[in-house]
């Protein structure tokens, strides 16, 4: 059993007062976590350094405006925080920040980490249509149940890594009854237990529920097959692909948005990747024609080689795609299928090498033939 | 920049000539971009092909060459050199491959042809993106740091002595001469050994250019192949350390037994009688064999393979050396009764199975046995084991001698370390390839010779000795300068975002990082070549000089079209 | 796709110099006979082989991509060849992932006394290219 | 204000429909590739899917038969094509690039910056009624058709992305030829010069240069001032609106920082934007230390300086296309408020983004005696 923490209070406000007693108890100096930022109600992440503002902290709310692994890298990219501070992440972004790390992209130095049993966040256009205020109290209602929300991200509704894995202090939200009376904070690690020490509640050995996860579990891997299945049916050779993929503009906004794709300047933005006249003249000379610019099916098949090792299925990339191409679920498929053949579960563990740094000698032996 | 680019067909004979029709592989690349001349001659790598080649490109002031002809394998080189003294750069050459590859793997001429004209379009295609390579020269030193005072280090030391350069042995007991000075004969022909090694390390320290350096460590290695920072410590006084460069580092380090104590079968350090073969070897060395009550023994049982399966491995000269074991017994003890217990017999070479008849036929019994253990019984041993037909079985002897596997002394990790060199199977050093490579390493300029890099005999010692110096000599020439690697990495600072991928599968630690920058950077000097990190590196950071992304895809996308 | 018996597929062929190439020129010293399909690529050590080189070779048209190395174990460079399996086999799956033929491509290991295994994985290769088809990247505009 | 070119330098020809006209550009591109004029044409095409529009680069002239003149979305902005094809070089290939004003606007500006190379090009714009919204057309591509079809006629902008509404220059304003689809009969269109390339072509074409366009040009002058009017009060409300800085921080807040709107931004041509750049990393330490000036800070901040920035270096050769606007994951208004912020910019200068080839951008040159008003007061 694991020790954890009960406060009698809201499970949001709960942990809006634990994070208000560590910044005033001096146990951390600021507080990474989701804020409202305006009267329109638009969400950011945001760094509070004072209680006073942690007022406005909405640490759960179904949105992800950007991958907060995306930034706690950029907070940490030139060197590990200074002085300590808590960070609220979903389990993806938890997720996504440990792979960056694996890339020498950020440090969990400093940084205690709180996360949750996650009921997935909306697409964006939710907050561009005004409307999510509205479907609060129903996303609430269902995660208390350990039902699915409709209308999530499809990245979301596919999604079976809702627990996080490493991080200090889990909260436990799906399935939680109690949900709007406690606040249960599971302390999975020893700096989460020196954490919360000295906060006024009950402490208690608990776990998250294993069966009612694994029901939730159940949904989401039904509903994370159809829509494999789906998307199974579209891509079929060639011309499936350039059926998906022909919308594209070429904004390249997925890979911006990723919490992977990490490169300074992308290499398909590079001058590797242009074209000379000539290489015109010669492809015209081929196909009669070439779409311009050129290099679209290239680019989304070799940002898959490139980081589909790593995808942690967040689903960033299809919320920013101006012409709703489905990558998320593109990219969770073919990502999960490189990810199992290395039994490699992105930002689960931080020790375990990414597979491409790394090798067994026997191994694979059936691809060559 | 304007390309002259010239194309050149080598008949070579008949072998291409009569296999494609030369004109249409001529006619198809005459009017690409930049050709300025394609010509067909007989044989271009001959002392006439190659002084056409010359007038040809000063005629036409090619800037570029490509030749169809053989494997780069085969002439390569000659071509390169061709350009060099026709004053273009060797590296602005593409040889196209249309004899090996192309027209001796088919029959079909037409088939051959078209293959011929899309290999040399591919080579045309590759050769534009091509850019001018200098070669590199760097000063060497060519003294060199030999560690480990025993046979391997002793040859490696004196053959390399009388070369002009100055050589650092380093010993980190307090004498020269390693295991075997402790070896009265060795096998097959036993002659005497301790008198002659004992003359080697005479010669040794008479030889002004060797400094030996006794009771001694090496602290640290940087550098590389023909510049290595060498600190050495004395173990007698932390604070007594010297510091030198070298050009060559070899590791002689040699070998240590196994622990007979990891196992508990044997009773070794429990019963008296239970010897090592080192300790036999000393004992035998001192003159008399004797039990620990100074009597004769009457009969002795010589354990083979101790250690064999927990180390995996066959240690190589322990049957032999049980062997000459028995024969000391029988030459100091002729009565005395001999048990050789052995699982699988080890005696190839020559000379060897001769050596085994001879010692068979002095009466010496030969047991395949399994599951050996071994009790006190009174003043005796009993040796309880399971033969291959009778089951199980016993016999009681007066003394034990266990013949452990060897294992690599316990420097060998750190020496590794130091090096950037790995560790193989049972911890040995890792030799540069198995075939190819045996007393290379991964780091250019470090060498492995004698049982550091695994178990072997005194002969296979000094014939690894012996290449060591081979390549030392040839590769270290005093007052020559070294020309490293000019096809190597380079990574583009801006494009680099620091992840440090390359660094991970780099095998040479040719790649360290800039703390500073935040970038990684490849040691050129260090550096092989082999494209890994290009492949790596997500951000296209990486450019592997004469293999970049461009010279591969111009080459592939012209032979495809 | 179309099939047609006529058809000589373009086949790629990235040979590690030390094995696979030298492997390669055996296979026409000792004349073994195999298809002028294959088209080889010099390269210093089969990790050199980009996965986006592949899958660009692929998108112009090339019928066939082969990656020959040297034996697991027996890298020139010691350990290039794992990198290539484990980048190769990715790749192999992303190409299936988005419904591409992922039989185009082919890992095999020749060393250098293996002129006739060369000569046997370029024979089979191009019959299974040959039943696939010709690669119907080369002529398609909206890529 | 834009300055129109001299009415003698405007020719043009009148020229019969015979069933379309997308039928009837098709066909006189087709003439141009047969006669040699042009090697291949640039002239967006549906893809495959039926979902969009792409441009591409047309050699065989059976493709042509497929191609759209005048597609109701502008899926990547023509300037963005162009610079793709030419941005290394001229080639040897003549090329005719049909696209729309704005998109020939932003191609000139290119020039300006080397991002193309249009001397081997024949530049041909068309009367541009504006673009629908590209996801509008993209959820139902056939719906969407037949509304830009009526549009078309109708000339009603109601469908169109709200900075089309506001765009007074939908018409000829550089390039070397003009289809004029305004003020003319409904079998006929016009083919108009604007440059001596244009003269040539049209020679070559054998389509001598003596019609009447006189209908266009009244239509033309007409509509723009309609849309000029619309387009300032709209600017105003605009400001208004938006015009203090916690209203265009508001404005902004909802930004995630995807820089969609950058990278589809044709005269946004770096290849490594400033704001992507390390030069806005900072350390831990950095971010800690503003969040305690304030209490609490957005991460990541500067969200309104990346947009403030980009009009700094953007804003004098900006187009008023809306390819960012459609970019926009969150639907924020970024069209307009650059529009809003161009047109001013462009106003000190009085200059006009890509009306003129040979008009220098305004911040690398000088006049000596100018913008006194920014100075303090001297004696």
């Amino acid at each position: 059993m694991t020790k954890a923490l009960k406060l009698t209070k809201n499970t949001e406000q709960g942990v809006r007062e634990f994070v208000k007693f560590l910044l005033e108890k001096g146990n951390v100096k600021g507080v990474f976590t989701l804020k409202k930022i305006n009267q329109k109600g638009s969400v950011a992440y945001s760094l509070i350094t004072t209680s006073d503002e942690l007022n406005d902290a909405v640490p759960f709310y179904p949105l992800m405006p950007t991958n907060a692994g995306t930034l706690l890298s950029r907070f940490t990219l030139n060197g590990s925080t200074t002085e300590p501070i808590v960070a609220i992440v979903k389990p993806c972004e938890l997720r996504a920040f440990i792979e960056l790390i694996k890339r020498e992209q950020g440090s969990l130095e400093n940084i205690y980490i709180i996360s949750s049993t996650c009921g997935g966040v909306y697409p964006l256009k939710i907050v561009a249509e005004e409307t999510i205020e509205k479907n609060l109290s129903q996303y609430w209602d269902a995660v208390k149940k350990g039902e699915m929300n409709e209308n999530l991200r499809p990245a979301c509704t596919g999604c079976t890594e809702f627990t996080p894995y490493t991080a200090d202090i889990t909260v436990d939200l799906i399935g939680h009854n109690n949900l709007d009376k406690e606040c249960v904070l599971i302390l999975n690690t020893k700096k989460g237990e020196e954490l919360a020490k000295e906060m006024k509640g009950e402490f208690l050995e608990r776990e998250l529920d294993k069966e009612t996860l694994k029901k939730f579990y159940d949904k989401r891997d039904a509903a994370k097959k159809k829509l494999f299945n789906e998307i199974n049916t579209k891509m079929k050779g060639l011309d499936g692909l350039i059926e998906i993929f022909g919308r594209c503009i070429g904004c390249h906004g997925c890979s911006t948005v990723c919490p992977i794709c990490y490169c300074k300047l992308c290499e398909f933005d590079s001058s590797d990747s242009e074209y000379k006249p000539s290489t015109y003249e010669s492809e015209l000379k081929r196909r009669g024609g070439l779409k311009v610019p050129p290099g679209t099916i290239y680019y989304h098949l070799g940002r898959l080689a490139h980081m589909g090792i790593s995808c942690v299925g967040c689903g960033s990339c299809e919320d920013v795609c101006p012409v709703d191409i489905p990558l998320s679920i593109i990219f969770k498929k073919v990502g999960e299928s490189i990810q199992q053949i290395f039994e490699y579960i992105p930002g689960k563990n931080i020790e375990e090498k990414i597979p491409l740094l790394t090798y067994e000698e026997e191994e694979f032996t059936e691809i060559e033939e | 920049m304007n390309r002259k680019i010239g194309v050149y067909i080598c008949e070579c004979g008949p072998n291409i000539s009569e296999k494609i029709d030369i004109d249409k592989v001529i006619e198809a690349v005459r009017f690409l971009n930049d050709i300025v001349v394609v010509e067909r001659y007989k044989l271009l790598c001959s002392e006439d092909g190659k002084k056409y080649l010359t007038e040809q490109i000063k005629r036409y002031g090619l800037t570029h060459l490509i030749i169809a002809a053989c494997s780069p394998r085969d002439h390569q080189l000659t071509f390169m050199e061709v350009c060099e003294n026709a004053g273009i750069n060797p590296y602005l050459f593409q040889l196209a491959n249309i004899r090996e590859q192309c027209v001796w793997i088919t029959a079909d001429k037409e088939e051959a042809t078209k293959k011929a004209i899309r290999l040399t379009k591919a080579a045309i295609g590759r050769v534009r993106c091509h850019s001018p390579l200098e070669k590199k020269e760097m000063e060497s030193n060519p003294d060199v740091l030999i560690v480990g005072g025993g046979i391997a280090g002793i040859e490696t030391s004196l053959q390399l002595a009388h070369s002009d350069r100055k050589i650092y042995l380093v010993e980190k007991t307090a004498s020269l001469g390693g295991l075997i000075k402790n070896f009265e004969k060795t096998y097959p022909e036993m002659h005497p050994c301790s008198i002659s090694i004992q003359q080697k390390i005479e010669t040794i320290n008479k030889t002004n250019n060797i400094k030996i350096f006794t009771d001694s460590e090496v602290e640290d290695i940087l550098g590389f192949f023909g510049n290595f920072e060498i600190k050495v410590k004395k173990n007698t006084n932390e604070k007594d350390s010297v510091s030198f460069n070298v050009g060559a580092v070899v590791f002689a380090t040699g070998s240590t037994l196994f622990n007979p104590n990891k196992t508990t079968c044997y009773g070794y350090g429990k019963f008296d009688n239970v010897l090592t073969a080192l300790e036999f070897e000393k004992m035998n060395l001192s003159g008399e064999i004797v039990l620990k009550n100074n009597k004769t023994p009457k009969s002795v049982a010589i354990i083979h393979c101790v250690g064999r399966t927990e180390k995996g491995y066959c240690s190589e000269i322990c049957c032999m050396y049980s062997l000459k074991f028995a024969r000391y017994l029988k030459d100091k003890i002729p009565d005395i009764k001999v048990f050789n217990f052995y699982s699988d017999l080890c005696i190839p070479g020559k000379t060897h199975q001769k050596f085994y008849e001879q010692t068979q036929g002095k009466n010496i019994d030969f047991i395949r046995a399994k599951n050996i253990e071994i009790a006190k019984k009174g003043e005796h041993l009993t040796i309880t084991y399971n033969d291959e037909k009778s089951g199980k079985n016993n016999y009681d002897v007066d003394m034990v001698i266990l013949s452990p596997a060897l294992e690599p002394t316990a420097d060998t990790a750190r020496l590794a370390e130091f090096t950037g060199i790995s560790l193989g199977d049972g911890g040995f050093f890792a030799e540069e390839h198995e075939k190819l490579g045996p007393v290379s390493t991964s780091s250019q300029g470090v060498f492995i010779a004698g049982c550091s890099q695994g178990p072997k005999s005194i002969p296979d010692t000094i014939i690894q000795a012996e290449a060591v110096t081979g390549k030392i000599l040839s590769s270290l020439i005093p007052g020559k300068k070294i020309e490293p690697e000019v096809k190597v990495s380079f990574i583009s600072e801006s494009f680099c975002i620091g992840c440090k991928t390359c660094l991970d599968v780099c095998s040479y630690g040719a790649i360290t990082f800039n703390e500073t920058k935040k970038v990684s950077v490849v040691n050129e000097v260090i550096c092989r070549g082999c494209g890994n990190c290009v492949a790596a590196c997500p951000s296209g950071a990486i450019t592997l000089k004469h293999f970049t992304f461009n010279q591969i895809y111009q080459e592939l996308k012209a032979a495809i079209q | 796709m179309k099939k047609d018996e006529t058809f000589m597929p373009k086949i790629l062929a990235f040979l590690c110099n030390w094995c696979s190439y030298a492997g390669a020129d055996l296979a026409g010293t000792s004349r073994s006979q195999y298809p002028s399909s294959i088209l080889p690529i010099r390269v210093m050590c089969s990790s050199r082989v980009d996965p986006l080189l592949i899958l660009r070779a692929f998108l112009n048209g090339a019928d066939g991509v082969l990656v020959a190395g040297c034996h697991p174990g027996d890298c020139h460079y010691q350990e290039g060849n794992y990198y290539t399996r484990r980048r190769f086999m990715m790749l192999k799956k992303v190409i299936e992932g988005c419904g591409l033929e992922s039989d185009r491509l082919r890992l095999s290991w020749v060393s250098a006394s293996e002129g006739s295994k060369y000569a046997r994985v370029a024979t089979e290769f191009t019959k299974k290219i040959k039943e696939l088809g010709e690669n119907s990247a080369k002529n398609e505009i909206f890529l | 204000m834009i300055k129109p070119a001299a009415s003698s330098e405007k020719k043009g020809a009148v020229l019969s429909i015979k069933t379309t006209i997308q039928d009837s550009i098709r066909n006189l591109l087709k003439k141009g590739m047969d006669q040699g004029v042009f090697d291949a044409v640039l002239i967006p095409m549906r893809v495959p899917a039926g979902d969009s529009f792409s441009y591409v680069l047309i050699k065989d002239k059976s493709l042509l038969n497929n191609a759209v003149a005048l597609p109701p979305i502008m899926s990547v902005q023509g300037a963005k094509a162009v610079s793709s094809v030419t941005r290394l070089g001229n080639g040897t290939m003549k090329i005719a690039a049909v696209m729309r004003p704005c998109e020939i606007r932003a191609t000139i500006e290119l020039t300006k910056l080397d991002q193309v190379h249009v001397e081997n090009m024949t530049l041909i714009s068309i009367d541009c009624p504006g673009v629908m919204p590209i996801l509008d057309f993209i959820r139902e591509p056939e719906k969407a058709i037949k509304l830009f079809e009526n549009a078309t006629k109708s000339w009603d902008d109601t469908i169109m992305r709200p900075v089309c509404q506001i765009c007074d220059k939908s018409s000829m304003i550089a390039g070397d030829l003009h289809i004029g689809t305004l003020g003319t009969k409904k079998d006929a269109f016009f083919i108009i010069s604007n440059s001596k390339k244009g003269k040539d072509t049209l020679e070559k074409l054998d389509i001598p240069l003596n019609g009447n366009i006189d209908s266009w040009q009244i239509k033309v002058k007409e509509n723009a001032e309609e849309k000029q009017k619309k387009r300032k009060k709209t600017h105003k409300d605009l400001k208004t609106k938006i015009g203090h800085l916690d209203n265009l921080l508001d404005t902004f807040s909802q930004c995630i920082n995807c820089h969609n709107c950058m990278r589809v931004c044709p005269v946004c041509y770096c290849r490594l934007c400033y704001f992507d750049s390390d030069k806005v990393k900072h350390p831990s330490g950095e971010y800690l230390r503003r969040a305690k000036e304030k209490g609490s800070i957005r991460f990541l901040p500067d969200t309104t300086l990346f947009h403030m920035g980009r009009m700094m270096h953007m804003s004098l050769s900006c187009v008023s296309c809306g390819s960012c606007e459609d970019a926009c994951p969150m639907s924020i208004p970024v069209a307009q408020i650059f529009s809003m912020v161009a047109d001013e910019t462009q106003g000190l200068f009085d200059y006009v983004a890509g009306r003129s080839s040979g008009e220098p951008l305004p911040l690398k040159t000088y006049k000596k005696d100018e913008l006194h008003e920014v100075e303090d007061a001297h004696d």
